[in-house]
């Protein structure tokens, strides 16, 4: 249930973006989910949804489109590019928990399918990124 | 938003999940060794014993000791609309340890950026009296993330009189004073006889001296056991090192 | 080379730079404070001492602290079709205190990977029988770096038998000994009394045990002055720790 | 003088993209010369043309294209972009002599022009980068 505090911090991030625009309501948050997090997508869709836009009245209306995006692991020894399933992560144990906390412990237990090295760059579907919003101001013609 | 450009929404919930954080200190001082973790887990330790809310997070995410110091038996912490520090020995405390176990965790340091930012962004500190911050040693990505990250954050710094600790942690101290960063002041550890380098060195910086905590043979046989913590000359001397 | 993506030509360099040096040798210990630096600079120089070449590169960029063990001034080194080591009490030196004297170096993980890459590139380190790095602490940046640049690289790690030390040089043994990263062994740094933690850790972890350098009280008024080193305990100790 | 170093490396980069590609002569170097590093011109192209190409043969007839790419640093602060002339080191000393040999030394001495901040990325301009070679094989038509 820290699916909780990610939603939060999209929010947050997404009222602060509508800021800068000068928006005074926002229509839609594009998000990515990153495959190695391995977020619980209900409880952090719920999150989104349904307990936190009654923090701040620009989120009535909102509608939310998720997509997910896999892990890219490159390694900087040999060069080598694999992906969540070839980095042998124990799944459904302390690993896969400690990874869901902080994505950046797979290097403790993440290595490399071709030399072994646990010395990767996460290149891509790490966690959650705010793509874009969508909205609109008062004054907005139309 | 920029266009194009996605948004890491981390950052933007820093702010409010430390709101209930009266106070932040990092303990710090450029060179290894000198004694940060043993003083950041003695000063949470005497800070709580003292009825005051304290908090504890181990930053030296590749060689985290403050579990060691204190005892603290590893395992997840509670995960309920984030996570909740553990509550041990009457200190609020997080650390990598308590996720990896054993296990080395080799982290560059973008990677180490990324780990701060995510445990900043979900745990509940709930609200303190301090934030005790154990900083790794050196001048690089995690200080400079607290810096920056954290503009509440005092420095307490860490030396001792020996020559290749004095030389570094100077060149630490005249950079935090040029860049204007909040300083409680430099402490010295493991002070031994006469030694007034460390003393010297404040003076010299313009920082105040928050005196000295003596070499204590016996803290090695106290290190993993907090009753004996509690009777060591270290957390005598730590006590009162936080000016109010 | 892959269309439209340049190529930084450093890294082509470095394996030409090092064709004269017999042996790079790693000296390690993800704790930070154990005597890495101690050990790399008195080493050189017992080597230095008995007729070998030995260079001493001092990699722990935020915190240098070679040039302070050895009283080196501070200095420019010769350029000429590269960089010159200094050479100093028959040791070929370099360390990034020689270029900014007494400033502070603050440096992220990806710059100091770029710092290394540099000078591992325009250093001409000539003929030598062993190459001494004195690496910083903790499983960042420069220790993968290392790592991966440099396969002929032999780790020589330090510990001490302090708890929190050997919780965290555990962590590293297991991860070096996993990537099968050539390792001369463990050696115990200021050793006390009947003290044998280190010793175990070793023959828990399968490599060699080197042996003990003693803690030297009066090790701290050698520092800086190459004749009282040489009058040292730990001096004494290291001279025959490299196996042949 | 360390310029020749830096040749060599490019020289050394050049003939091992070469053989990647199974070139038997290489006509062309394309080379970036960041301004940052300070290098003397004279002395990296005299390196380039005339010192070293008897390391190769198939260096026999290449040509050298040398263009120069201004330092933009960004501050990880407060996200100030700005140039070398902006950034306080001190030009004609020990300063800039440092960072003639290691461009990341500008971490000591160069700070943000807005907010005094040594935390910066080095985004464009920071040394020499090899942009690109030409050649050929014996068995390429024509
Ligand atoms: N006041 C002291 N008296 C005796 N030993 C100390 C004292 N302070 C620290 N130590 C010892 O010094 C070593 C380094 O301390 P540590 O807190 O791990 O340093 P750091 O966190 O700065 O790297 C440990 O073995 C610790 O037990
Ligand atoms: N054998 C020893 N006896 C006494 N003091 C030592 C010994 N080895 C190291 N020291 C002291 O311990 C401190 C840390 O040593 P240093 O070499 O700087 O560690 P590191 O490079 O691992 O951080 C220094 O003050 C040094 O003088
Ligand atoms: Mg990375
Ligand atoms: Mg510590
Ligand atoms: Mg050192
Ligand atoms: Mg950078
Ligand atoms: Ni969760
Ligand atoms: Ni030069
Ligand atoms: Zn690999
Ligand atoms: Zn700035």
């Amino acid at each position: 249930m820290h699916e909780l505090a990610l939603a939060d911090s999209v929010l947050k991030a997404a009222l602060s973006a509508a800021d800068d625009a000068g928006m005074d309501r926002i229509d839609r948050i594009v998000v990515k989910i990153g495959e190695l997090q391995q977020i619980e997508r209900e409880l952090f869709e719920f999150s989104l949804t349904t307990v936190l836009p009654a923090m701040d009245d620009r989120l009535a209306g909102v509608q939310f489109d998720l997509s997910e995006e896999l892990v890219r692991f490159e390694c900087r020894s040999c060069g080598t590019d694999y992906g969540r399933n070839d980095a042998g992560i124990e799944g459904d144990g302390d690993q896969d928990e400690a990874i869901h906390f902080i994505p950046e412990l797979s290097h403790a237990f993440a290595r490399c399918p071709s030399c072994g090295s646990p010395d990767f760059e996460i290149r891509a579907g790490r966690g959650i990124t705010l793509e874009r919003i969508e909205g609109s101001s008062e004054d907005d013609p139309g | 938003m920029i266009p194009g450009k996605s948004i890491d929404p981390r950052s933007f919930a820093i702010e409010d999940r430390l709101a209930g954080v009266s106070r932040i200190v990092g303990v710090s001082g450029s060179k290894g060794g000198v004694g940060r973790s043993i003083i950041s887990s003695t000063l949470a330790l005497a800070l709580a014993d003292q009825g005051k809310r304290v908090g504890l997070f181990d930053l030296d995410f590749t060689s985290p000791s403050d579990h060691v110091v204190l005892g603290v038996e590893r395992g997840f912490p509670d995960e309920e609309f984030g996570i909740d520090p553990h509550f041990v020995h009457g200190i609020h405390m997080v650390s990598v340890a308590f996720f990896t176990g054993d296990t080395a965790v080799p982290l560059r340091g973008d990677a180490a950026t990324n780990a701060l930012l995510e445990l900043l962004a979900i745990t509940r500190w709930g609200d303190l009296d301090v934030l005790v911050l154990d900083m790794p040693p050196g001048l690089g990505d995690t200080n400079l993330d607290v810096i920056q990250l954290l503009p509440r954050l005092e420095f307490l710094l860490i030396g001792n009189g020996s020559k290749v600790v004095i030389d570094s942690v100077r060149r630490g101290l005249d950079l935090l004073t040029e860049l204007d960063v909040p300083m409680i002041g430099l402490l010295e550890n493991m002070h031994r006889g006469d030694e007034r380098a460390v003393e010297s060195l404040a003076l010299a910086a313009g920082v105040p001296f928050l005196g000295s905590v003596p070499y204590d043979r016996d803290l090695e046989d106290a290190l993993g056991d907090v009753d004996r913590l509690r009777a060591s000359a270290v957390y005598s001397a730590v006590g009162d090192v936080l000016p109010a």
